[in-house]
C-alpha cells in the first residue's frame, strides 16, 4: 500500500461521504459542506496522481487543476451561501423540504 | 515497507475520514461547521505530505479560511436574525442542541 | 425548528448508506487500477519551464501553459460575486455599519495582524514567481485582512463607494483579458506571451489579480451580511 | 486588416463576450442593455464568419491558446458540429437579447441581468469550442453559476427555491464530472480530446472515469430520473432566461456527452451504456409528455415538454451503437444534433411567446388563457408554429429530425427506437393541441389582454418561423453536420 | 427557369403568398381581403390552366426542387397532378365568392381566409409534388391548416370536432411517415410512370413491401375516409359550409384518394401492386366502405352529416376503381374524382344556403323548400341525381367506367357493389329531392311581400357559385366525349381507349321494326294524353307539364336508341319523370304510390345498369358481346329482372295498381300504354335471342308469363276500382307477351317471328289500354257517360281478341310464333293461351260493369272533360281497329287470312263466350249471397301488395324519425385521469428521492463497467 494508494482510497471514501451528506442531510448548509467535502476528495485524487512522478517536484498540471478547482468551489460555495441567506430572509426556510410540500 | 512516514499518512487519512463522517452525523450546525474548518486544516496538512505547498497554502487560506468564515457567517445569519418577511416564525433558534 | 428535520428518515438513511458504500467499493476498484508510472506531462513542463517566464512550475502552468483555464476561473469568481450582488434586495453594498461597537480585544488583534497580513500577501505575491505562492494565496490573505478590518468596526463598509468597489473587482479580470489579447496584435495566438515579455506580463497580471481577489472576498462577506440596523437586531448579536 | 483578424477569430469572439460581460457589470441598466445588444450583433456576425470558414475550407479549425499545443496547453477546435451549435447559440442568443430589451422594465433590480447573460453566452461559446476536458469543467461551472444567477435574479420565492435546487444538483454533477476527469487523467495522462481518442484503452479506471463524466453530465442535462430540478427552474425563471435555459444551456452538457461518447467509443468502453441512455430517453419522452399534458400552468407545461424533448436527443446513442456501417451511424448522429438545433429554436420561441402571453394575460394558469387567439393572435400563432415543430409535423425542423431518426432506426434494424419517436410525436400532439384548442376556444369570462409592446410579440415569431424554415431548407445544416459527425464516428468505428 | 417552371412555381406559391398577405391585412379590411383572395385564386387557376394547356398540347412535363433528406423536395408537372390541381384551383375561385357571402356575419375572417388559402395551397402542392417526401410534407401541412378551419367557430362542438379530426389525421400521418421512410430506406418513393420500386426488390422484400403498402394506404386512407378511419368526416361537419364544401368534399378528402392513386400508379405501379396481391384486399375494403357509408347515410337526419357519409361512399368508389387496377377502372376513378367534386360541392353549397337563409339543417325540415328556392334546389336535385348515377349527368359516366373496368379486370362483384350502392344512394338522396319539390312548404316561406316574387333565393354571392358548379357537373357528363373532359383526360393518363370510358357510342340511334311500331304507339298516345292532361289545374301546373314532356321525350328517345348507354339514358329519364306524374295529384296519399313506384324503378334501374355493363365491354354489338361473355346467364337474368319490374312481372308488379290508380287524370293512358311497354321493347332489343337457343331461360320466361297472365286476370277481375282492374289487365297482357318472348328465347329460329308477333301485340295492347283509360277518365269526370261506354266496349272486345279486331290479329300472330316450339311446350301452350283469353274477357266484363254502375258521388270531382278529350278518345278507338290491317309484316298477313277463315273465327270466339258466361254466373252468385253488401269486400287481396306495403312501412320506420335530434354523442369518459402521475411526480421531485436516484444511477453505470 504505497502512500499514493492510501490517499486515493481516502479520496474515494470522502467523495462518498460528501455525497452522503449532500443526499441525506436535509439542512442546506450540510449540503453545501457535503459538496465541499466531495471537492476536497477529488482534489486528493488529483494531487496523489501528481505525486506518482519520481523526484522532489510532482507533476504541476494536476496542481494547477486543483488550484483552479479550489477557487471555483469557493466561488460556488459563496454564491450558494448567499442564496441560502436570501432564501432564509425571504421565507425562513433552511431546507428544501418547504418546497416539496407546495411544489 | 511501512516506513515511519507512511504511518503518518495513514493517521492523516483516518483523521480525515473520521472528521468528514463526524461532520454529517453532527446534529448541531455550528459544531459541524467547526469540524469542517478542522477538516480543512488537516487537508492542507495532507497537501504538505503530498509535496504540494502551493495547494496547501491555498487550501488553508481559501478552503479552510474563507469557506469556513463564510459558513460561520451564514450560521450566524440563520440563528440571530428574525425573519421580517416570512410567514413561518421560528420559535427557538436555528440549531437544536440535542444530545 | 421541529427537530425531525435534523434527523433524516430512517429508511432513506439506510438506502443512501447502502448505495454509497457500493459506490465507494467501485470507486476504490477504479482508483486502485490507476497505473503507478507517470503518464502525465511533468516532463514537458520541465522542458518548457525556462521559456515560460517563471520558475515555479505551478505558476507557469497556471498563468502560461494553461492560462486560459485561469482566465475562465477568474471569470467564475467575478461571476460569483456578480451573482451574490444580484441577490441583494436593497441595491448595492448597503452602507450600514456592521459591528455596533469595537470589542477591545478584537480591535487590538486587528491592529497587530492587519499590517502583517498585508506584508505576507506582498511577499507571497512576489515569491509566487519562484516558489509556492502567487495571486490566489496573496489575494485570499488580503481578503482576510479586509474582512478583519470591517468586522472589527474600524472601517465602515461605506468607506469605498460602490462604483470603486466594482471597478476593483473587475480590474483583475480585465487586466488579465487585456494581457491575453495583446499578443494577438503581434500576430500570435491568445495568451501567447512574447518570450521576453512573459515575466513582466505575468507579474502585472498577478498583482492586479491579488487586489481583485481580495476585494471580491471582502465583498462576499459584507454584501450578504445584511447591515445591522435597529429593526433587525433581535437580542444580542453573538 | 481582415486577414489579421481571421486566424484569431475564435479568440476574438470570446474576448468580445467577456469584455461586454464585465463592462455590463460596471454600468447602469440602459447602457448595459446597449452593450448587450451590440455584443449580440457582433457575436452573430463573428460566429457566422467562423461557420463560413469552417464550411469553406471544410476542415476542423484547431486554435492553440498560448501557442503551446495539445498536451501542455489548451486547444479550441471548431468543427461542423460545434459551428452549428455556436450558430444556434448566436441566433437564439441574439433574439433573446432583443426580447429582453423589450421585456424588462428599466428598474435597477434587473441591472445585473445583462452581465450574467453575457457571461452565460461566453461560457456556452467556450464550451462548444473547447477541446480539453478540464477546461470543459471550468466552462460548465461558469455556465452553471451564471444560469442559476439568472434563475434567481427575479427574487420571487419559487425562483429562489428553484435556483437552490438547480445549483445543488448542478454542482454535484460538476464534481462527479471532475472526479471522472481526474480518473481519465490518471489513466491516460492527457486532457485533450484528439490525444485521448488515440491513447484511450479499456481499463477499469478509464471506464469508471467515463462513467462518472457521463453521469455528471446526464445530471446537468436533466435526463429522465434526474430531471427534478429542471421544471421548477425553467418554469419559475423570467421568460428570456427560461428560453435560454431550455434552448441552449441543456444542449451544452448534451454536446459534451456526444463528444465523449464518440472520443471514448462509449458503447464499447461501457457495454450497455448507450442502450441505457436510450431507454432513459424513451422514459423521458413518455414521462415528460404525460406530465406536460397534466400541467395546469403554461410555463410548467413547456418546461416538462423540454424534459420530454431531451429524451429524443439521447435516442441517437443506441442507434449509433447499433449501426454497422459509418453511413447509418452518421445518419443517427445527425438526427440527434439536428433535433438539438430545431428544438433549440422551437423551444426558445415557445418560452419567449409564453412569457409574452403570461405578461399579457396576467396569470400563468391555462384556464385564464381561453380564447386568446382572438385577442392576442400573434403570440397564439407563434405558440402554434413552435408547437408544430415540437410535434414534428412536416413543414418544421422537428419533422426532419423525426425523419432521420426513423430512417436510421429502420436501417439499423432497431425499429423500436423509431416507434418511440413516432409515439413521442403523438404524445407531444396531445398537450400542444390541448393548448391550441384552448386558445381557439372561447373562455368563460371575456379576456382582457394588456397591451404588449411590439418587440416581445415579433421576436418569438421570428424564432418560430426560423424553426419552420430549417424544416424546409434543412439540407445546408445537415451538410454542415455530416463531415464533422463522420470524422467523429470514424474514430469510433476503428 | 423556363416559362413552364415559372408557372409551376406560381401555381404552388400563389395561394401561400395570398394567405400571408391576408394574415397581415388584419380583421377589418374586408374589401381588400376579398380582392386578394380573388386575385390569388385567379392567378393560381390561370397558372394551373397554363400547365394543363401545355400538357394538352403534348408538351413534356418538367420539375424543380431543392435537395432535402436524400430526396428533392420539389414539384413536377404531369397529367395526374394537373387534373387535381386544376380542380382544387377552380373550385377555390368559386368558393371564394361563396365564402365571402357566407362569412359576411361571422367573426375571425382574416384567420379563416388565410388558412383557407393555405389549405388550397397545400392541396395544389400535393397535386404537383414530385415525390413521396414532398407529397407527405404538403399532406401534413394540409392537416395543420385544416384544423383551425374545422374548429373555427370556437364552440364546444367545433373544438371537439377539431380534436377528433386531429386525432385521426395525426395518427394517419405518423403511420404514413414510417411507411414513407421505410420505402425511402429501400430505395423507392420517387414518382415514375410505371412504379419506382427497384427491380430486384419485388421478390426479395415482398413482405416488407406489402407492409409498406399497407402503411401508405392506411396513412392516405385516413383522409380518403376508408372504413375504419372515416369517423372524422361526419365529426368535421361542424365546420362552416365553405370549409365542408371545398375541403371536405374536394381538397382534403381528395388528397387522400390522390395519395392512394400516386402510390398505386407511380410509386408501386400496377404490375408490382397486383404481383404483391395487395390490390384485392383494398378493393374489398373500398367495396365494404361504399355499402357501409351508404347504409349509415340513411340514418342521418342532419343534411351535412348525410352528405358526409355520401362523400365517404363516393370516395371509396374512387379507391375501388384504383384498386381494380384495370386502365378503364382507374380512368373512371380519376374522372369520378372531378365529377364527384363538382356534384358534391354543389350539394354542400346548398346545405350552406339552407342553413344560412332558411335556418334548416335537417332533412325532415326540407319539406317544400324547392318552392322557396327553386334555383338552388334545382341545382341540388341535378347534383343528387348525378351522385346516384342517373344519366346523362356526370356521375353516371364514371360509374359506367368503373363497371366496365371491373369487368375488364375479370371481376363481377364490383358490379354488385355499384348496383347496390346506386339503390342506396337513391334511397337516401331521392327523399331529399322528393321533400323539397313535393313537400308542403312552411307558410312563412311563402309570403315575401317585400321581395315581390314568392320565391326568394339566397344572396347572389351564395347562389351563383352553386348554379355554376351544378351546371358544370351536369354538362361534363354529356360532353365527356370532348378532348378536354375529365374522362378523356383520365383515360389519356391510363391509356384506356376512350371508346370504353365514354359510355355513349358515336352512332347510338337506329330504327328497326319493333322500334318503328313502338315509336308510332308512343307518339300517338303521348300526344293524346298531353292534350287531355295539359289544362290540369292546381298550383303545380308547370311542374306537371315539365314532367309530362320529359316522360314523353324519354319514351320517344327510347324507341330509337340502340346503344345500351343511350337506351339507359332515355329509359331512366322516362321512368323518373313518370314519378312526377304519379306523385303529382294530391289525391294520392303523401307520395305513397309514388314512393313504392320509385323504389321499384330505382331497383330496376340498378339491375339494368349491371346488365347493360356486362354486354358493352368491347366494341361490337351488345348482344354479340353478351353471348360470348363469361357472365352471359347473369346478364340475361339481370335483363329479365330489370325489364320484368317495368312490365309488372309476377312478384314485382306491386307498384302497378297503386301507380295507375293515383296517376294524374289523362296521364294514366300514357303510363299504361307506353311507359310499361318500354320494358318489352327493352327485352326484345337486348335479349340475345336470335343467335343461340336458351331452352332453360325460355321455359322460365314462358312459365313466368303464363303465371302473370292468369294471376292478373284472377285478381283483376275482383278489384273494386276500374283503374286497378285495368292495371291487372295490363299485367296479364304483358304476361302473354313474355310468353311470346320466352318462346323466341327457347328456340332461336322462332325468335324473329316471335319478335314481330310480340311487337304487334304490344302496339295493339298499347292503343287498347290507352283507349280504356281515356274512356274511364270521361266516365269518371263527366255525365256524358253515354259516349264513353261504346268505346270501352270496343276496346274491351279488341283486347279479348274478337275477330275483325287488332286483338285477333295479335293473338293469332303470337300463336304463329309459338308454333315452332318443341313438342311438350306446344301442347301445353295450346291449352293455356285460351285460358288467358278467357281471363282477359273476364277483366273487360268487370270494367264494363264497373263503369256502368259508377256511383254519382265519385263522378263530380273535377271539371267536365273538354271536347279535346272526346276527340282524342275517338282517334284511339280508330287506331285500335284499323291500323293492323294495314301492317305489311308477313306474319301479320298470315294472321289476317287465318282470322278471316271460319276455323280462325271459331277459335277466337270460343274463349270470349266462355269468359262472358263465367262472368254472368259469378255476378248472379254474388248477388244471391250478399243481398246488400257492397261488391268491394269480395276483392281478393293481392299478397304481393301486402308484402310491399310491409317493406315500405319498415323503410319509414327505418327512415330517421324527425324526433331523433342530433343528440350529443355520449362524450367518452375523459382521458383516464393522469393526475395520479402528478402525485408520483411531486414525490419524484423531492430532493432526497431525487438525489438517491442520482447515487443509484451512478452505481448502475459503474456496475455496467464491470461487465
Amino acid at each position: 500500500m504505497t502512500q499514493i494508494e492510501i490517499y486515493l482510497l481516502a479520496g474515494a471514501a470522502m467523495f462518498c461521504i460528501g455525497l452522503y451528506g449532500l443526499v441525506v442531510r436535509p439542512h442546506l448548509l450540510h449540503k453545501v459542506m457535503g459538496l465541499n467535502v466531495m471537492a476536497v476528495a477529488v482534489f486528493l485524487v488529483l494531487v496523489s496522481v501528481a505525486r506518482r512522478v519520481p523526484g522532489p517536484t510532482p507533476d504541476a498540471l494536476p496542481h494547477a487543476m486543483v488550484l483552479t478547482g479550489i477557487v471555483v468551489s469557493v466561488a460556488a460555495t459563496a454564491y450558494s451561501l448567499a442564496l441560502i441567506k436570501r432564501i432564509y430572509t425571504e421565507t425562513g426556510a433552511v431546507t428544501l423540504q418547504e418546497t416539496d410540500d407546495d411544489a | 515497507m511501512n516506513s515511519p512516514v507512511l504511518w503518518l499518512d495513514i493517521l492523516v487519512v483516518v483523521i480525515l475520514i473520521l472528521l468528514s463522517i463526524r461532520i454529517f452525523s453532527e446534529a448541531s450546525l455550528f459544531k459541524s461547521v467547526v469540524l469542517f474548518i478542522a477538516l480543512g486544516l488537516f487537508v492542507s496538512f495532507a497537501w504538505v505530505k503530498l509535496a504540494a505547498p502551493d495547494i496547501a497554502l491555498t487550501e488553508a487560506a481559501l478552503g479552510a479560511g474563507v469557506t469556513g468564515a463564510l459558513l460561520l457567517d451564514t450560521v450566524g445569519h440563520l440563528r440571530s436574525r428574525n425573519v421580517p418577511y416570512s410567514k413561518h416564525r421560528h420559535a427557538e433558534d436555528g440549531t437544536s442542541s440535542n444530545a | 425548528m421541529p427537530n425531525n428535520i435534523e434527523r433524516p428518515r430512517r429508511a432513506q438513511h439506510i438506502v443512501a448508506v447502502g448505495l454509497l458504500v457500493a459506490v465507494f467499493v467501485l470507486l476504490a476498484r477504479a482508483v486502485l487500477y490507476i497505473p503507478m508510472h507517470d503518464t502525465g506531462v511533468a516532463s514537458s513542463i520541465q522542458d518548457n519551464l525556462q521559456i515560460s517566464g517563471v520558475l515555479n512550475p505551478v505558476t507557469a502552468v497556471l498563468l502560461n501553459f494553461r492560462g486560459y483555464d485561469t482566465l475562465l476561473e477568474i471569470a467564475v469568481l467575478v461571476l460569483a460575486i456578480i451573482g451574490v450582488l444580484s441577490l441583494q434586495r436593497e441595491g448595492m453594498l448597503a452602507s450600514g455599519r456592521l459591528a455596533p461597537f469595537a470589542d477591545p480585544a478584537l480591535s487590538l488583534l486587528t491592529r497587530i495582524l492587519v499590517p502583517m497580513m498585508i506584508l505576507i500577501a506582498g511577499y507571497l505575491l512576489w515569491a509566487g514567481e519562484k516558489a509556492p505562492g502567487g495571486a490566489f494565496q496573496a489575494g485570499s490573505i488580503l481578503g482576510a485582512a479586509g474582512v478583519l478590518v470591517t468586522l472589527s468596526g474600524h472601517v465602515r463598509p461605506g468607506w469605498l463607494s460602490p462604483a470603486i468597489v466594482k471597478i476593483i473587482i473587475a480590474v483583475g479580470f480585465v487586466v488579465f483579458l487585456v494581457a491575453a489579447i495583446i499578443p494577438m496584435f503581434f500576430d500570435k495566438n491568445l495568451l501567447e506571451y512574447p518570450l521576453h515579455l512573459a515575466k513582466p506580463l505575468i507579474i502585472l497580471i498577478e498583482t492586479w489579480l491579488t487586489f481583485s481577489i481580495g476585494m471580491i472576498l471582502v465583498t462576499m462577506f459584507i454584501s450578504s451580511a445584511a447591515p445591522i440596523t435597529d429593526d433587525y437586531v433581535r437580542g444580542d448579536a453573538t | 486588416m481582415l486577414d489579421l483578424i481571421q486566424p484569431q477569430l475564435p479568440a476574438i469572439t470570446l474576448a468580445v463576450l467577456l469584455f461586454a460581460a464585465s463592462a455590463a457589470f460596471l454600468v447602469r441598466f440602459e447602457r448595459a442593455r446597449a452593450i448587450a445588444l451590440v455584443a449580440a450583433g457582433v457575436q452573430v456576425v463573428l460566429v457566422s464568419w467562423i461557420t463560413w470558414i469552417v464550411v469553406g475550407q471544410d476542415r476542423v479549425w484547431v486554435y492553440t491558446i498560448g501557442g503551446w499545443g495539445a498536451p501542455l496547453g489548451i486547444d479550441l477546435t471548431i468543427d461542423g458540429v460545434s459551428a452549428v451549435m455556436m450558430l444556434l447559440t448566436a441566433v437564439v442568443g441574439c433574439v433573446v437579447t432583443v426580447y429582453s430589451a423589450g421585456y424588462f422594465p428599466p428598474k435597477d433590480s434587473y441591472r445585473l441581468f445583462w452581465s450574467l447573460w453575457l457571461f452565460l453566452w461566453a461560457a456556452l461559446f467556450a464550451l462548444f469550442a473547447s477541446n480539453d476536458i478540464f477546461n470543459l469543467y471550468v466552462c460548465l461551472e461558469l455556465l452553471t453559476i451564471s444560469a442559476v444567477g439568472l434563475v434567481a435574479i427575479s427574487g420571487e420565492r419559487a425562483a429562489l427555491f428553484a435556483g437552490m435546487r438547480y445549483i445543488l444538483s448542478a454542482l454535484a454533477g460538476s464534481l462527479i464530472y471532475l472526479f471522472g476527469v481526474a480518473l481519465v487523467y490518471a489513466s491516460t495522462g492527457v486532457l485533450d480530446f484528439d490525444l485521448l481518442a488515440t491513447q484511450v484503452s479499456i481499463d477499469p479506471t478509464t471506464q469508471a472515469g467515463l462513467a462518472l463524466m457521463v453521469i455528471g453530465l446526464l445530471l446537468k442535462t436533466a435526463l429522465f430520473p434526474m430531471h427534478f430540478w429542471l421544471p421548477p427552474a425553467h418554469a419559475n425563471a423570467v421568460a428570456p432566461v427560461s428560453a435560454v435555459l431550455s434552448a441552449l444551456v441543456v444542449k451544452g452538457s448534451f454536446y459534451i456527452i456526444f463528444k465523449l461518447m464518440h472520443v471514448f467509443t462509449g458503447h464499447e468502453m461501457i457495454p450497455g451504456l448507450a442502450e441505457l441512455m436510450g431507454i432513459l430517453g424513451v422514459c423521458a419522452i413518455i414521462w415528460g409528455s404525460v406530465q406536460a399534458f397534466t400541467q395546469k400552468r403554461l410555463k410548467m407545461m413547456v418546461a416538462y415538454s423540454t424534459v420530454a424533448q431531451i429524451g429524443y436527443l439521447f435516442l441517437l446513442f443506441p442507434l449509433v451503437a447499433a449501426a454497422d456501417d459509418i453511413q447509418t451511424a452518421v445518419l443517427a448522429a445527425s438526427a440527434g444534433l439536428f433535433h438539438a438545433v430545431s428544438h433549440g429554436l422551437a423551444k426558445g420561441a415557445m418560452f419567449l411567446t409564453a412569457g409574452t402571453i403570461v405578461k399579457a394575460v396576467g396569470s400563468d394558469r391555462l384556464e385564464d388563457m381561453a380564447g386568446l387567439s382572438r385577442l392576442a393572435p400573434i403570440p397564439a400563432f407563434t405558440f402554434a408554429i413552435a408547437g408544430v415543430s415540437m410535434v414534428g409535423l412536416p413543414p418544421s425542423g422537428g419533422f426532419v429530425s423525426k425523419w432521420l431518426y426513423v430512417s436510421s432506426a429502420i436501417e439499423t434494424g432497431a425499429w423500436w427506437w423509431a416507434g418511440a419517436v413516432v409515439v413521442g410525436g403523438l404524445l407531444a400532439a396531445l398537450y400542444i393541441f390541448k393548448v391550441i384548442a384552448l386558445f381557439m376556444g372561447s373562455g368563460k369570462e371575456p379576456l382582457q389582454v394588456g397591451v404588449s409592446n411590439r418587440v416581445i410579440t415579433i421576436a418569438p415569431l421570428v424564432l418560430a418561423l426560423m424553426s419552420l424554415v430549417i424544416g424546409v431548407f434543412g439540407q445546408p445544416i445537415l451538410d454542415l453536420l455530416y463531415p464533422a459527425v463522420e470524422s467523429l464516428t470514424a474514430g469510433m468505428m476503428r | 427557369m423556363s416559362l413552364l417552371q415559372l408557372a409551376l412555381m406560381i401555381a404552388v406559391s400563389a395561394p401561400w403568398v395570398s394567405a400571408i398577405i391576408i394574415f397581415c391585412l388584419g380583421e377589418t379590411r374586408h374589401r381588400t381581403r376579398f380582392v386578394i383572395g380573388l386575385m390569388g385564386s385567379a392567378v393560381t387557376t390561370s397558372a394551373v390552366g397554363y400547365l394543363g394547356y401545355h400538357l394538352a398540347q403534348g408538351g413534356a412535363g418538367t420539375s424543380l426542387g431543392i435537395p432535402l433528406l436524400g430526396f428533392t423536395f420539389g414539384l413536377t408537372v404531369d397529367r395526374l397532378g394537373v387534373i387535381f390541381a386544376l380542380l382544387a384551383a377552380t373550385l377555390w375561385l368559386v368558393t371564394t365568392f361563396y365564402a365571402t357571402g357566407y362569412m359576411s356575419h361571422l367573426k375571425d375572417k382574416a384567420r379563416f381566409f388565410g388558412f383557407f388559402a393555405i389549405c388550397v395551397g397545400s392541396a395544389i402542392g400535393i397535386a404537383l409534388s414530385s415525390n413521396l417526401l414532398s407529397l407527405f410534407i404538403f399532406y401534413e401541412a394540409l392537416t395543420l391548416a385544416t384544423y383551425p378551419l374545422v374548429a373555427h367557430k370556437g364552440s364546444q362542438a367545433a373544438i371537439k370536432g377539431g380534436r377528433t379530426y386531429l386525432a385521426y389525421a395525426l395518427t394517419g400521418g405518423a403511420v404514413l411517415l414510417v411507411g414513407v421512410v421505410w420505402l425511402h430506406a429501400l430505395g423507392g418513393g420517387a414518382f415514375v410512370a410505371s412504379g419506382s420500386i427497384p427491380v430486384g426488390l419485388l421478390d426479395t422484400h415482398s413482405t416488407q413491401l406489402t407492409a409498406i403498402f399497407a402503411m401508405l394506404i392506411a396513412g392516405f386512407g385516413v383522409k380518403a375516409a376508408l372504413f375504419p378511419a372515416h369517423g372524422w368526416l361526419p365529426a368535421a361537419m361542424v365546420a362552416p359550409a365553405p370549409v365542408s364544401a371545398l375541403l371536405h368534399a374536394v381538397a382534403v378528402v381528395k388528397a387522400g384518394v390522390f395519395g392512394i392513386a400516386r402510390v398505386i400508379l407511380d410509386v408501386f405501379g400496377i404490375e408490382a401492386a397486383s404481383a404483391l396481391g395487395v390490390l384485392d384486399p383494398l378493393a374489398l375494403l373500398a367495396g365494404f366502405t361504399i355499402i357501409y357509408a351508404s347504409v349509415k347515410a340513411l340514418k342521418q337526419d342532419d343534411i351535412k352529416k348525410r352528405l358526409a357519409y355520401s362523400t365517404i361512399g363516393q370516395l371509396s368508389y374512387m379507391v375501388l376503381g384504383l384498386a381494380i387496377g384495370t386502365p378503364i377502372a382507374i380512368a373512371a376513378a380519376l374522372a369520378h374524382l372531378v365529377h364527384h367534386a363538382l356534384l358534391k360541392i354543389t350539394m354542400f353549397f346548398t346545405a350552406g344556403v339552407l342553413a344560412e337563409e332558411v335556418k334548416i339543417t335537417r332533412v325532415s325540415e326540407m319539406d317544400g323548400v324547392g318552392r322557396r328556392m327553386p334555383l338552388t334546389m334545382l341545382a341540388f336535385s341535378l347534383a343528387a341525381l348525378g351522385i346516384i348515377g342517373i344519366p346523362p349527368i356526370a356521375g353516371f359516366v364514371s360509374k359506367w367506367g368503373l363497371g366496365l373496368g371491373a369487368l375488364e379486370g375479370g371481376q363481377v362483384w364490383p358490379l354488385a357493389v355499384l348496383a347496390a350502392s346506386s339503390v342506396l344512394n337513391a334511397v337516401y338522396l331521392l327523399p331529399m329531392i322528393g321533400r323539397a319539390w313535393f313537400g308542403t312548404p312552411k307558410p312563412e316561406w311563402m309570403n315575401r311581400p317585400e321581395q315581390g316574387s314568392k320565391r326568394f333565393e339566397g344572396s347572389r354571392l351564395l347562389v351563383l357559385p352553386l348554379l355554376l358548379t351544378a351546371g358544370l357537373g351536369s354538362l361534363i357528363g354529356p360532353l365527356s366525349f370532348m378532348e378536354v373532359s375529365p374522362t378523356r383526360w383520365a383515360s389519356a393518363i391510363t391509356g384506356a381507349s376512350s371508346a370504353m370510358t365514354v359510355p355513349w357510342r358515336s352512332a347510338p340511334f337506329l330504327l328497326d321494326a319493333t322500334g318503328t311500331l313502338f315509336l308510332i304507339l308512343a307518339c300517338v298516345v303521348w300526344l293524346v294524353s298531353a292534350f287531355s292532361a295539359w289544362h290540369v289545374e292546381g298550383q303545380h301546373r308547370w311542374r306537371f307539364r315539365i314532367f309530362l314532356l320529359m316522360a314523353a321525350c324519354g319514351s320517344i328517345g327510347l324507341a330509337v336508341a340502340h346503344d345500351p348507354a343511350m337506351f339507359y339514358t332515355f329509359y331512366a329519364m322516362m321512368a323518373l319523370s313518370a314519378y312526377g306524374l304519379i306523385a303529382h295529384s294530391d289525391r294520392a296519399p303523401q307520395g305513397g304510390a309514388g314512393r313504392v313506384y320509385m323504389t321499384y324503378t330505382v331497383l330496376g334501374e340498378a339491375l339494368l345498369l349491371a346488365a347493360l355493363l356486362i354486354g358493352s365491354l368491347g366494341t361490337d354489338s351488345f348482344t354479340a358481346t353478351l353471348v360470348d361473355s363469361p357472365w352471359r346467364d347473369l346478364g340475361i337474368g339481370l335483363l329479365l329482372a330489370a325489364f320484368g319490374i317495368k312490365i309488372g312481372a309476377i312478384g314485382v308488379h306491386a307498384w302497378m295498381p297503386s301507380a295507375y290508380d293515383s296517376a294524374a287524370s289523362g296521364v294514366g293512358a300514357a303510363l299504361a300504354g307506353v311507359a310499361s311497354s318500354a320494358g318489352i321493347i327493352g327485352l326484345i332489343r337486348f335479349l340475345p335471342g336470335g343467335a343461340v337457343d336458351f331452352p332453360g331461360w325460355g321455359s322460365i320466361v314462358i312459365s313466368a308469363g303464363l303465371v302473370a297472365a292468369l294471376f292478373g286476370a284472377l285478381i283483376g277481375s275482383t278489384q273494386a276500382r276500374t283503374r286497378r282492374v285495368l292495371a291487372y289487365s295490363s299485367m296479364s297482357q304483358f304476361g302473354i307477351m313474355t310468353v311470346g318472348i320466352g318462346a323466341g328465347l327457347a328456340n332461336s329460329q322462332v325468335w324473329p317471328v316471335a319478335v314481330s308477333a310480340v311487337g304487334i301485340y304490344l302496339v295493339h295492347h298499347g292503343f287498347a289500354k290507352a283507349a280504356l283509360f281515356g274512356a274511364d277518365e270521361i266516365v269518371l269526370h263527366s255525365n256524358t257517360k253515354r259516349w264513353a261506354l261504346p268505346v270501352i266496349a270496343l276496346a274491351g272486345l279488341a283486347l279479348a281478341g274478337m275477330p275483325l279486331t287488332s286483338g285477333a290479329i295479335a293473338k293469332l300472330a303470337l300463336k304463329e310464333s309459338l308454333g315452332g316450339l318443341p313438342g311438350q311446350w306446344k301442347t301445353f301452350l295450346d291449352v293455356m293461351l285460351p285460358l288467358t283469353a278467357i281471363g282477359t274477357t273476364l277483366l273487360m266484363a268487370r270494367v264494363l260493369q264497373l263503369s256502368w254502375r259508377v256511383d254519382p258521388k265519385q263522378r263530380g270531382r273535377s271539371a267536365t272533360p273538354s271536347a279535346v278529350a272526346v276527340a282524342s278518345l275517338a282517334v284511339l278507338a280508330f287506331f285500335t281497329g284499323m291500323l293492323l290491317w294495314v301492317m305489311p309484316d308477313p306474319a301479320v298477313q298470315k294472321a289476317v287470312e287465318k282470322a278471316l277463315g271460319l276455323y280462325g273465327v271459331l277459335d277466337l270466339m270460343l274463349p270470349f263466350v266462355i269468359g262472358v258466361s263465367v262472368f254472368v254466373a259469378a255476378l248472379v252468385f254474388v248477388r244471391q249471397r250478399a243481398k246488400s253488401g257492397p261488391l268491394a269486400n269480395l276483392c281478393i287481396p293481392d299478397p304481393f301488395i301486402r308484402a310491399t306495403e310491409y317493406v315500405d312501412t319498415a323503410l319509414i320506420i327505418h327512415r330517421p324519425k324527425a324526433a331523433e335530434s342530433g343528440r350529443e354523442p355520449k362524450n367518452r369518459r375523459p382521458l383516464p385521469s393522469l393526475d395520479r402521475t402528478n402525485i408520483a411526480e411531486s414525490y419524484l421531485l423531492t430532493w432526497p428521492v431525487a438525489s438517491t436516484l442520482i447515487a443509484g444511477l451512478l452505481l448502475l453505470v459503474l456496475v455496467l463497467t464491470l461487465l
